[in-house]
């Protein structure tokens, strides 16, 4: 009732674990997995350890969150041993995030993650909060490419996803990507967003800058995959922004989303909030007449009345 | 967003360590949760509720490096401190007619004193172990005495107390004194001993654990323990004795904010 | 203790009523002066009439809320009476927001508007929702600057701003403005974004798209204006997007806004936001020590200790 | 967001009028206050309650153009209409011992029957006139009859009831009867007779106004009332007399969706 396929990914659920979220320890993966997602991605991996940037690095805005973490991770030759871990403890795909500042460096991670055994990459060209990496390469429709072209020569012929920015021309970008033989899109990242204390009289976030997430971010997110899906019909689409329940999940699939991801909501309703969603879609699809999800892929672009 | 809190005193309680009393009008927390701290243009750090009542919350912080060493050479009463919080899940109190002992080492007493509070608002009893290096740097040591039926002391040069590390003392007192619940707090490889010592005797055991946090919500990762998958920010900070001992690398090792593991 | 000098306009205090907000009659903008507010924005007024988008066209999304008005005006032959009309029922300034589809258009807006006493003009071109208008034409430099230039011609020499949308290179498109002659700056328009019902499996707006305001945008409004700030220093910056307290007034102030605008938030709190809002910056400026709420603006960018 | 509301039910009352009841689940609407009816992929339009009981909402529905012809034409028992509400300042109930006289003409009735529903299910008694074109056009006949004492009623062409327009007879019941308020609703010419008969007499009137409406929570300033900047979906829809007399243009022109004035 719930599979999908993705890009040749089978997932028993459309459910997706976004990226950066609990992202770092297979001991997390497997929590993910028994909370019921359907699939899990890793926090971005570079070639080099990063340390992120200092506390604080996480806002709760009251609706919505604001995060700067800075890309902190160990780096893949670190990473893969925790990948190995990954590969081993869960049975749902492991979608590996890679970040990076120059094409070199995403084939590096690349390489290294389809030697590991990672079901599939995702490319992170639109972190809005790191210099030098993520968004600002996205702008450039050339580096962009030549990191797509690379990556894909490093896969070993796994699924990439493209994770897309609601920041620059994503459309532009969308299409030259799918010319360079980009499996589906990822959309979106979080939105450039900053926060002040009227006390403080400072920004909060150490990095002045952060990525906004949650809620709020939901309708640019239905946006996104809503043109991604007019635009470019049945190439899958990951959609990710602001999903909170079986409802918003539902909102991203009938805009075009074949899978969705949850992030920040984890925070607000904990794990179980897989479980709430799965649930709540399956009813939906009884009480209203659908045998599977995918029937629902995009069904909201039909104009006729 | 955070919470503007002023500094209503300022107490220095030994050469490390200063107690800050803020008037604070957030949600209540219980022994054990924290507050992410944050001091403007400087950082954010996680600090346990030392005590709390009536929009009073006390805060025991220890000078460890860039940002516990600003708060002490710079904040002033009637500066504001900024806070987010709650989190966490706190010590579960121990059940009537428990025999209960705290064990904290160092810094470790903090988050034990609101513990200690708590206990005998609801009119139950404990007793309380406290450890440090040496004499001039135990504190909170009235306020356990008022709170605490015995108070038991160790410093490591036998400044004041008993001599010796906390196991080592806890070791005689569990012979002599028949406890049923333990709670503990205090630097890793102390806990990881205690936790040794204590594990098949049946007795139950709390402890704080404390980890590099960022988001204090559980959606980060930074502060996991493998190969649990348990969060200390949102599962924790406190977890039992069958948590503890299952911990990659209890007492020895944690990961650093790249994730990478870093010895303690 | 609260009046703010906004490129030669002087406010009794830096509150102004957005654009499309209660901006199409003199008795609305009596009622508006009467709230409190600074200033009044008159809708945005193309040359010719507009009846707008096909209902639904504004939807409350619980947080926030997405429309597609579809700049419907009666176009500027016939609003040059209602202006009459505003000029002679209020003292606080009236800023024309002025709309169109070519250079041409804007200029003959600017000419009526000028004629008819228009105390400062606001240049539209943001909104994210009209095709050939707003936002498009803000992506188009040439087009922009053709505008600016044309309706500095036009203007009696009164104050423009530039209203500027946070998709596209905004910052790009502000240095070359303040070279060709603009005020200052107003920042955000809405965000462009989509809705989704679940039941209906349809987008809610007739238009599909619309424009997302209120609270869950002033993470992205702070961001852009602070931006601003940082690069273009004392030039006037008007903060709009979810303001709905004092609080998040003084946060625009704070990253660098020397007036702000309130647009959706009376859906929410009525007119009397306009009053608690000045009440607590009035509040906040004698608790906290300060005199003037000019010494407050951009004061969130000092970086020392 | 809107709620979806399944239709249970639909009588053609007349053969330009269809009652649709609804199970609704939202907030309860008092008398006077309306919705903003979605129809997906068609359109939407403000529609008034014609009566609400537990969770049950009634829509009466006049045929006028594209959206009201396509719910009449395509919508069945089963299907959905999604609304947003309730919004606006419905009526004020009369004072208690206040003799009351509803007065609607055409679609007007519909806001009137659950005003009358309201006043009798708390203790009140009113009168009401309804006026239509003919006899074959008339509905809510049984239903006023129940919630009401005395129900008039007049048609344009003397099908039924008293022959003449709702002012004809208005005039003389006014003179017949003492009455202390009135409620008002239809088409606004007249609505603008009937406040001018009323106007200086001293009794309380209160009117039900429709306007181009957009946004329908009092923002985007379409429904507005020169030159008093009351909003229809806001302030309104219903407004006392004192405000109706000051209306620019009332009975003979609105603003439309570009804002430039049409005759109604
Ligand atoms: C749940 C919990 C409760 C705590 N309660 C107390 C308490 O009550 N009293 C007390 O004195 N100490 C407490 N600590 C320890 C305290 O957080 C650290 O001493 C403090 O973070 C050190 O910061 P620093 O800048 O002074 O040190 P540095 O060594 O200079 O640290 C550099 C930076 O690393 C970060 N950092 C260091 N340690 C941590 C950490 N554990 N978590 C997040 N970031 C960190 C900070 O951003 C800091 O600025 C607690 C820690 C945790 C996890
Ligand atoms: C507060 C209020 C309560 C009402 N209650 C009722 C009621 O209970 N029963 C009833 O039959 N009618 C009621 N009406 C009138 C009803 O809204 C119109 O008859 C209906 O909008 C006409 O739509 P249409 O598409 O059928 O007509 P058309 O003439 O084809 O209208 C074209 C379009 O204009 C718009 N439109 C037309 N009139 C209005 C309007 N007044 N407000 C907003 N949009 C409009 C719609 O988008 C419509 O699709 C009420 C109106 C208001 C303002
Ligand atoms: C704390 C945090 C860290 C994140 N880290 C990453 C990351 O490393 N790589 C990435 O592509 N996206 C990252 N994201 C973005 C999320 O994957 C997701 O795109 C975004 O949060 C929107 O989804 P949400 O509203 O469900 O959280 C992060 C988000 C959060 C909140
Ligand atoms: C119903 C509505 C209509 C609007 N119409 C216009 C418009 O005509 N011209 C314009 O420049 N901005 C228009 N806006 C945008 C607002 O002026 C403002 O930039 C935006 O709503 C963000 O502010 P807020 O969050 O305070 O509403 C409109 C906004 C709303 C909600
Ligand atoms: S600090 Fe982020 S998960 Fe614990
Ligand atoms: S319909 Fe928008 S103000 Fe009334």
């Amino acid at each position: 009732m719930l599979q999908v396929e993705l890009a040749g990914l089978k997932l028993r659920n459309p459910l997706i674990l976004a990226s950066g979220i609990l992202g770092s320890s297979a001991s997390l993966a497997l929590r993910v997995e028994e909370a019921g997602a359907g699939a899990y991605t890793t926090k971005t991996i570079t070639r080099d350890p990063r340390p992120g940037y200092l506390n604080p690095s996480f806002i709760d805005l009251g609706i919505g969150y604001l995060n700067a973490i800075g890309l902190a991770n160990p780096g893949i030759d670190d990473f893969a041993e925790e990948l190995d871990l990954m590969k081993k403890a869960v049975r749902i795909p492991v979608i590996l995030s890679v970040g990076g500042g120059s094409p070199e460096e995403y084939e590096y991670v690349v390489k290294i993650g389809a030697e590991r055994g990672a079901d599939a990459f995702e490319l992170n060209l639109s972190c809005p909060h790191v210099k030098g990496m993520g968004a600002e390469l996205g702008e450039d429709l050339d580096v962009a490419l030549e990191i797509i072209r690379r990556a894909r020569a490093a896969s070993g012929g796994r699924p990439i996803f493209l994770k897309l920015s609601a920041h620059y021309n994503y459309l532009g970008l969308a299409e030259e990507a799918l010319k360079a033989g980009i499996s589906g899109f990822t959309a979106i990242n979080t939105l450039r967003g900053l926060a002040i204390d009227v006390y403080a009289r400072a920004p909060i976030l150490s990095n002045v800058y952060g990525g906004y997430s949650g809620p709020p971010i939901k309708p640019v997110a239905l946006r996104v995959v809503y043109e991604l899906y007019e635009n470019f019909g049945k190439v899958p689409i990951i959609g990710v922004g602001g999903v909170d329940s079986w409802v918003s999940a539902l909102e991203m699939v009938l805009a075009g989303a074949s899978a969705v991801g949850v992030g920040s909501a984890i925070a607000a309703n904990g794990f179980e909030i897989f479980g709430e969603i799965i649930e709540g879609l399956r009813k939906y699809l009884e009480t209203e007449g659908f045998r599977r999800i995918t029937e629902l892929v995009g069904l909201a672009h039909e104009r006729s009345v | 967003m955070h919470l503007a809190a002023r500094i209503e005193s300022i107490i220095n309680v030994t050469s490390t360590t200063k107690v800050y009393r803020l008037g604070y009008r957030g949600p209540s927390p219980g022994p054990g949760q924290f507050f992410m701290v944050w001091i403007p243009r400087v950082g954010e750090i996680p600090l346990s509720t030392a005590d709390y009542e009536d929009g009073e919350l006390l805060l025991a912080i220890t000078r460890r490096g860039r940002v516990t060493g600003y708060i002490h050479e710079n904040l002033r009463v009637g500066d504001r401190i900024y806070l987010r919080g709650p989190y966490g899940k706190g010590f579960n109190l121990p059940r009537g007619g428990d025999k209960t002992l705290l064990v904290g080492g160092g810094a470790g007493a903090a988050p034990l004193l609101f513990l200690a509070e708590t206990i005998r608002e609801r009119g139950g009893r404990c007793d309380a172990l406290l450890g440090f290096r040496s004499g001039d740097e135990a504190f909170f040591l009235e306020e356990f005495k008022r709170s605490c039926g015995s108070l038991f002391l160790a410093t490591d040069d036998g400044s004041m107390g008993s001599r010796g590390a906390i196991p080592d003392v806890l070791r005689q007192i569990l012979g002599e004194r028949g406890y049923d619940a333990i709670y503990l707090c205090g630097p890793e490889p102390m806990m990881a001993e205690v936790a040794d010592l204590v594990r098949g005797t049946g007795l139950r055991l709390e402890a704080s654990l404390e980890r590099y946090m960022r988001c204090g919500v559980g959606i980060c990762g930074t502060c996991v323990l493998d190969p649990l998958g348990l969060r200390v920010c949102r599962d924790g900070p406190v977890f039992p004795l069958e948590v503890i001992v299952r911990i990659d690398g209890f007492g020895r090792w944690w990961r650093g904010f790249d994730s990478r593991k870093t010895p303690i």
